[in-house]
């Protein structure tokens, strides 16, 4: 039953695209139909997640290798979470998106999150790498979902391959598991001590950081915008980057013990934090506004992870799905109105009350202002840094003044009052829009007492204790934040305006010139961050080949007049020798040559390697599909010629394994 | 003159025939006594015997013919001699020839209409492996086909005017697949021939000889019964079915010693279709003023 | 000794059928080289029952089903061809140009 | 039976079966190239005899003999060359084909060598005949009995590939199936599409 | 023993091709063919021109070699007696085809194709007609059959053989009635480009068939060289010549149909009439 909730939306999924396949028509008979079907699956998924509370699953693979499942209160509730993120989302898409293979982006997103459950339910790492990879290809299927044109398919593989990177972090993770603990499960790997612990820690540790869209993976996200917007409501609310933060959360107890994980993760959180959300703060692009702003809010988790305070994080999390797929609908509802995902050319506010109103909603949650969801696991979030360090707080106070002001800024941008437009009919959208905006308000409740401690205690989360100052301070943070991001969505261009008291002048150089310069250093920080490793390669490759230039002639040189002297004295190695010599010289002439060619190939490819290789993989691939295609030539010699190949190859092997 | 000559002279004398207009029926007679033997190539004869006046049209075709004959070989000339004379001219011939007589030279020498090597991909003269003319010859080609489908095959060739399976002077088109004919057209039309040449036993044995029975036929010129097994029989019911009459009841008739008269008939339309050695059969079955009659007007349409 | 001369000719001969096969144009010809494939094999059959196998009335019973499987590649062959070549003219693999997707 | 005059004619024997083999695919005539293979056969039937199979061997050249004459008969059907007149080399991917057929022989050039078959000669004297008929129709009754129904059905589909008469009227005027609507375009494809006809330009065009 | 048997077939065959040349009162023309020149085509195919009548001749000495001289007693002392006469019947047809094709002309090809397509019915008659004299022997050994017809003859036993195989010895030896070959309608078809010697050989190389064709008849049917008094040899010439002269009488009285007709009656006729026999002969064998 508990392997249920993983493969039930798979083969759901698996069906609805098979059997609604050829393309639907347009109007939305169909469409209702996709939406329900979609519904309906999730809806059981739902019940399944709601009922299997407890549960434990175990599949013998082989001796070696057993499958866990589990259901602990933290992955029930996160396991409820999907179904109900995934049943709005479904929806919006169902009635949002183009005609043109909709059931297949219905479908793959049911296998999507089928994979995600099986994430969650995972009790052992194995499962939870197959569960990985399923949500990872596919995420690679859902952004290149409109793969008739470039750049989908471009930055579908962009963030496959980004993703991958870190995934060889979990596949470490397994590996060391396996063969120093011999069993890869959850609960064994706090048995493991030692070296292979930290090895499995920080694998893990890179494979979060790379799906949470931490630096330096972060750019993936904003790639991953090429993908439809409901792709990206359930990529970065509930599903894959949540998946990130989820895995850390899950383990962290194990983890927590490892020297240094709890740093590594809170430096990368809130890095990642304070730096995505000064490029957000910049960004004019909707989706990548929010995509930003997502991986700011799971360096957020993150850090509160690594301060000791997984629950907090497992809650932020809750919040931040709805709160972020409730923004992404809107997003795809303004570009729905506007064509574009242009900010300044939105302003929606008088076109789209309604919607404004449910957008400012979710919004304001993640602005974390009182009295919203978010505010609450924010200031969670605060005092849990708070009790890490000053310094820590103080870098989470500057996020959350971020998150505030660009949250502030998209709303506003997005749904200010600007010119009246007609606007087309947004039922199903805007039903969507409703629901998620409605858990997030349903979702402020978690201020009452009674409610958060309930919530933690059920998850067995830890509520840290605050400071009033902290408090006020983080309060201050998110007004100034909210101002900026006022100023910010009004002038665009930001000039400064002579005003009375000269308070603008004083956001100005307090708020903004800050603001702007550091998001100027985020984004080469950024850049930088993600041409380090081929630059590096590329040096080091010179500087191993002017080292070894040097022994080469080093060698030669002391040799010379050793073989002279040898030649006096001792025939016999007189004579052997200078071979020997000559084929050690000529030995190394090579590989000098060889390293050099090398080392000027990468500096000359070093730049541009971070885009060459998620575009390489995609060209390759493109190219052994039109290969494969050229063979059908329609002539049968070719063909049985082929067959013969083919059966060449078979015996073969069968003479070599036998 | 070696006893081996000697034994060989003994032999009936191979002739092969170039029966001219009017002389048919008596070549036939002549043909049929003992002492003679009627070839069924010029391969296989010695004497080339010309019987009467050939049309000029038909002198390149009888030099073509004289030059088939293996040497030595002689030819003689049957203009208004009694049969008599001209058997004993031929036994004489025969006779020197066996003794290492004198030999005739070749009419025309050997010269191939193509050259040797003709051109083309592979020299052959045609595309690739197929038609063309090798050597001048032209090759059979795929084609209309009324027999199985199969378009394969079609070999075209002129036959006569001294084929000896045709009525003399005869000239057919012919397309052929295989042993079938798909098309064939009266190029010249038979020699005029008396109604002597309709005699019963003459259309009778030239029947028996394409039966395979050389001898049933010679009996049946001499006036005796064939004896031999399964004549009739032997004949397609139905085959060259002309008015009311098929080509058995013909032979039964003419065997009979009755005469036989045929209404008139399309000649192409007979022969196309039919198996090399039914048409062959069908040819043979009409009296030679009937045939003379529809191959004329063919050749005049 | 024998055996292993018997056996080198069926190799070759089994290569010749495949060279043939692979490289005619035209399908009888195609089938000359499965026939001489086949034959190949049937001179391995037999060496190998003569010389290897003490006579096992086995192996003859292969080599006779080798006869036959030979029987039924022409027979089945020719027809195929010539089914062909009523539809569309066509005696060389070229012409076959209906296998593309 | 393995004294020196035996392999000696074996050997001849095998070398003239590979050189008859080879000379299939060099003739220019198809009547050339089918009784080359029918020589090739019946060299092996002569090893076979030699090798104590008579039975085996005789039935070869019998068969054979027959196969081949269809062969040549076909193969003139088709080619319409009966004398070999046109120079006959239609081969296509021939590097691929030569590469092929080397590469097998000498893989399995190379098994025989490298490995050691058991010796176990037929003893002299043995009624292998008697034997085949026994086994034929004793214990592989079954397989002996597949094959004649195999050769049976053989023959009826070869009847009905190559009769002319197609499901749907006369295969050459190409046997159209009726059409999947009332009085629509017939289904299936029409004869001659994708360059059928014509085929005759490229024969030897390879060459 | 061997020397002696090799002796005994070429002498058989000798003998047997002159008394078919004088059954033919063909004497004096063969020898006039060997004065006579050979006239060449055009593009032939010289070795088998010039070869196919010595193959046939070659076929015609094997043929006979399969065939005991005595009981007991045969030059090919084969388990398979019957399976290597069938071989040389295959090749046959094989040679006559190339006879006809060699000589690159349109009615020696002709001839070809009919012969080939006539010989393949006729072949399947035979193989059963000799199956079915083997089954009452239990052997494909022409020795054996032979014994097994000490009592009775297999012309008594299976009254359909012999005449069954009548025909297949009429078609082998390109004679009267099956003489598709060289029919007087195609211009003596396979040989109408042949003159002189060669002409003459395939002649003689068909007469040596006709006394191979009728030696195994009469071993087969005829208990061969089974007889009272006579030694074993004798016996067999006495019935080999019947059977010679029974082919040629034959051969030169019964008319030749057209190919299809005669064909028809092959498909139709002789190969059920042939299987029938083959049942009946087993069910009797029994």
């Amino acid at each position: 039953m508990i392997w249920a909730l993983a493969y039930l939306p798979v083969l759901a999924g698996l069906a609805i695209w098979s059997l609604m396949g050829p393309p639907i028509r347009n109007g939305n008979g169909s469409r209702r139909w996709l939406a329900a079907a979609g519904a309906l699956a999730g809806g059981a998924t739902l019940i399944l997640a709601l009922f299997a509370g407890g549960q434990a699953g175990r599949i013998a693979w082989s001796e070696a290798i057993v499958l866990r499942a589990a259901l602990p209160p933290q992955a029930q509730l996160m396991a409820v979470l999907v179904p109900v993120i995934l049943l709005p989302v479904t929806l919006f898409a169902a009635m949002h998106e183009a005609t043109r293979g909709l059931p297949r982006l219905v479908g793959l997103m049911l296998v999507f999150a089928g994979g995600m459950e099986l994430v969650v339910i995972a009790a052992d790492l194995v499962t939870l790498l197959i569960g990985w990879e399923v949500v990872g290809a596919c995420s690679w299927a859902l952004i290149g979902h409109r793969w008739q044109e470039r750049a989908p398919g471009r930055s579908a593989n962009f963030a496959f391959v980004l993703t991958r990177a870190g995934d060889l972090g979990l596949f470490l993770a397994v590996l060391a598991a396996l063969t120093h603990g011999g069993d890869a499960g959850y609960d064994a790997l706090g048995g493991l001590g030692g070296w292979p612990l930290t090895l499995v820690a920080f694998g893990l540790l890179l494979a979060a950081i790379s799906k949470a869209g931490q630096l330096p993976f972060a750019p993936w996200l904003f790639r991953a915008m090429d993908g439809p917007t409901p792709v990206s409501a359930l990529l970065h609310s509930a599903t894959m980057v949540a998946a990130g933060a989820y895995i850390l959360v899950r383990l962290q107890p194990q983890l927590a013990g490892v020297p240094g994980f709890g740093t590594a993760a809170m430096v990368i959180g809130l890095g990642t934090a304070i730096l995505a959300g000064a490029v957000a703060l910049r960004q004019a692009h909707a989706k990548k506004l929010l995509a930003g702003s997502t991986s700011a809010q799971m360096g957020l988790m993150i850090a509160a992870v690594g301060a000791g305070f997984p629950g907090i994080a497992l809650l932020h999390l809750v919040v931040h799905a709805a709160t972020k797929s409730a923004l992404f609908c809107a997003a795809g509802i303004a570009h729905r109105v506007t064509g574009s995902f242009e900010l300044r050319e939105m302003r929606l506010g008088r076109a789209l009350p309604v919607t404004a109103a449910l957008t400012a909603v979710a919004a304001l949650s993640l602005a974390a202002v009182p009295p919203f969801a978010g505010a609450w696991s924010k200031e969670e979030i605060v005092k849990a840094m708070e009790q890490a360090g000053p310094l820590w707080s103080a870098a989470m106070l500057l996020a959350t003044g971020l998150s505030a002001a660009y949250a502030t800024r998209f709303a506003v941008a997005a749904f200010g009052p600007g010119e009246d437009r007609e606007a087309p009919a947004l039922a199903g959208e805007l039903a969507a829009l409703l629901a998620l905006s409605g858990a997030t308000l349903a979702l402020s409740a978690l201020w009452l007492p009674g409610v958060h401690d309930a919530a933690a205690q059920w998850i067995g989360a830890a509520l840290p204790e605050g400071s009033w100052t902290g408090l006020a301070a983080s309060l201050a943070a998110v007004g100034l934040g909210v101002l900026a991001g006022l100023h910010l969505a009004r002038s665009p261009a930001a000039a400064p305006a002579r005003d009375w008291l000269g308070l603008p002048a004083l956001y100005e150089r307090g708020a903004i010139r800050p603001f702007h310069a550091l998001a100027a250093a985020a984004a080469r920080l950024d850049d930088g961050v993600i041409d380090l490793i081929p630059r590096g390669a590329a040096a080091l490759g010179r500087a191993l080949s002017r080292r070894l230039a040097r022994a080469d002639d080093e060698t030669i040189d002391g040799l010379r007049p050793g073989d002279a002297e040898e030649g006096l004295h001792t025939g016999e190695t007189g004579r052997a020798a200078p071979g020997l010599r000559r084929a050690l010289h000529g030995a190394v002439g090579t590989l000098v040559r060889a390293v050099t060619a090398l080392a000027t190939l990468g500096a000359g490819g070093g730049e541009r390697l971070s885009d060459m290789i998620p575009g390489g993989f995609g060209r390759i691939a493109g190219m052994a599909g039109a290969d494969l295609r050229r063979l059908q030539t329609g002539l049968s010699h070719h063909y049985y010629t082929l067959l013969m190949a083919g059966l060449a190859l078979v015996m073969g092997l069968l003479i070599l394994g036998g | 003159m070696t006893r081996l000559a000697r034994i060989a002279a003994s032999a009936p004398v191979p002739v092969f025939a170039a029966i001219g207009p009017g002389r048919q029926a008596e070549t036939e007679r002549l043909l049929a006594r003992p002492g003679l033997r009627r070839a069924d190539t010029a391969r296989d004869a010695a004497i080339l015997l010309v019987a009467g006046d050939l049309p000029e049209a038909a002198a390149p075709a009888l030099a073509r013919l004289h030059d088939q004959l293996p040497r030595p070989r002689v030819t003689l000339r049957w203009q208004g001699e009694g049969a008599d004379e001209t058997e004993t001219a031929l036994t004489g011939a025969w006779r020197e020839l066996c003794a290492g007589g004198p030999d005739e030279e070749d009419r025309l020498p050997d010269a191939p209409t193509n050259a040797w090597r003709g051109v083309g991909p592979h020299g052959q003269g045609g595309e690739g492996m197929m038609g063309g003319t090798p050597y001048g010859r032209p090759m059979a080609m795929t084609g209309a086909d009324i027999r199985d489908g199969l378009q394969l095959d079609r070999y075209s060739a002129t036959l006569g005017p001294f084929a000896p399976m045709l009525p003399p002077g005869m000239v057919l088109d012919l397309t052929l697949q295989g042993d079938v004919i798909c098309e064939a057209a009266v190029a010249e039309p038979p020699f005029a021939q008396p109604a002597e040449a309709d005699a019963p036993a003459l259309c009778a044995a030239r029947l028996l000889r394409l039966l395979g029975l050389e001898k049933a036929a010679r009996r049946v010129i001499g006036g005796r019964r064939p004896g031999a097994l399964w004549i009739t029989g032997a004949v397609p019911p139905g085959l060259g079915r002309i008015g009311g009459a098929d080509l058995r009841a013909r032979l039964a008739a003419w065997l009979a010693d009755r005469p036989v008269t045929v209404p008139a008939f399309d000649l192409p339309a007979l022969l196309a279709g039919a198996e090399w050695c039914e048409a062959m059969l069908i040819l043979a079955s009409l009296p030679p003023s009937e045939l003379i009659r529809a191959a004329r007007r063919d050749a005049a349409a | 000794m024998t055996l292993t001369i018997v056996l080198l000719g069926a190799a070759a001969l089994i290569g010749l059928g495949l060279y043939g096969a692979l490289s005619q144009q035209s399908f009888v010809m195609l089938m000359m080289g499965l026939e001489l494939m086949l034959n190949g094999a049937l001179l391995a059959t037999i060496g190998f029952w003569s010389r290897a196998i003490g006579g096992m009335p086995e192996g003859q019973l292969l080599a006779i089903i080798v006869m036959a499987v030979m029987a039924v590649e022409m027979a089945i062959g020719f027809a195929l061809i010539v089914a062909v070549y009523r539809k569309r003219q066509a005696d060389m693999t070229e012409s076959l140009g209906t296998l593309k997707h | 039976m393995t004294d020196p005059v035996t392999d000696l004619v074996l050997l001849l024997l095998t070398g003239f079966a590979v050189w008859t083999g080879w000379r299939v695919f060099r003739v220019d005539s198809m009547v050339r190239a089918s009784f080359s293979l029918m020589l090739s056969f019946i060299a092996v039937g002569a090893i076979g005899l030699l090798l104590s199979a008579p039975y085996i061997g005789i039935a070869t050249v019998f068969m054979m003999a027959v196969e081949m004459m269809v062969m040549a008969i076909f193969m003139v059907m088709f080619m319409m060359n009966p004398a070999g007149l046109n120079p006959m080399m239609m081969v296509h991917q021939h590097g691929v084909s030569i590469a092929a057929g080397l590469a097998a022989f000498l893989g399995l050039g190379a098994a025989i060598l490298l490995s050691a078959p058991p010796s176990d000669p037929v003893p002299p004297q043995a009624p292998v005949v008697a034997q085949l008929g026994h086994e034929l129709l004793g214990p592989s009754m079954l397989i002996f009995e597949t094959a004649g129904v195999t050769l049976l059905a053989t023959m009826v589909g070869a009847v009905i590939l190559s009769s002319r008469q197609g499901r749907h009227g006369a295969a050459d005027e190409g046997s159209r199936p009726p059409g999947l609507t009332a009085g629509g375009a017939p289904a299936g494809r029409t004869p001659g599409e994708e360059g059928g006809p014509g085929h005759h330009h490229h024969h030897g065009g390879h060459g | 023993m061997t020397g002696l048997l090799v002796l005994a077939v070429l002498a058989t065959l000798l003998a047997g091709t002159c008394f078919a040349v004088l059954l033919d009162r063909a004497q004096p023309a063969l020898v006039a063919e060997f004065f006579r020149s050979r006239v060449e085509t055009e593009a032939p195919d010289r070795l088998n021109r010039d070869l196919a009548p010595a193959w046939y001749l070659a076929l015609a000495a094997i043929g006979l070699s399969v065939v005991p001289f005595a009981p007991g007693l045969a030059l090919i002392d084969s388990p398979a007696g019957i399976v290597i006469w069938g071989s040389c019947e295959a090749l046959i047809v094989v040679t006559v085809f190339l006879h006809g094709w060699a000589p690159n002309a349109p009615f020696p090809l002709i001839g070809a194709y009919r012969y080939a397509a006539l010989a393949l019915p006729v072949m399947l008659p035979s193989m059963f007609v000799l199956i079915a004299a083997a089954l009452p022997a239990q052997s494909l050994s022409l020795i054996a059959i032979v014994d097994s017809q000490r009592e009775i003859w297999n012309v008594i036993r299976q009254p359909l053989g012999l005449p069954l195989f009548l025909v297949v010895a009429l078609a082998l030896t390109l004679r009267g009635p099956m003489d598709y070959a060289d029919g007087a309608d195609i211009a003596t078809g396979t040989s109408a480009e042949e003159s002189g010697a060669a002409r003459a050989t395939w002649y003689l190389a068909r007469a040596a068939m006709l006394v191979s064709v009728s030696a195994l008849a009469a071993t087969v049917f005829l208990g061969g060289p089974l007889g009272p008094l006579l030694p074993g040899p004798v016996w067999l010439w006495l019935k080999t010549a019947a059977l010679m002269a029974l082919t040629a009488w034959l051969g030169h009285h019964v008319a030749r149909p057209p190919p299809g007709r005669m064909l028809t009656l092959l498909w139709i006729a002789l190969l059920p009439l042939s299987f029938l026999h083959l049942a009946i002969s087993g069910v009797l064998a029994l």
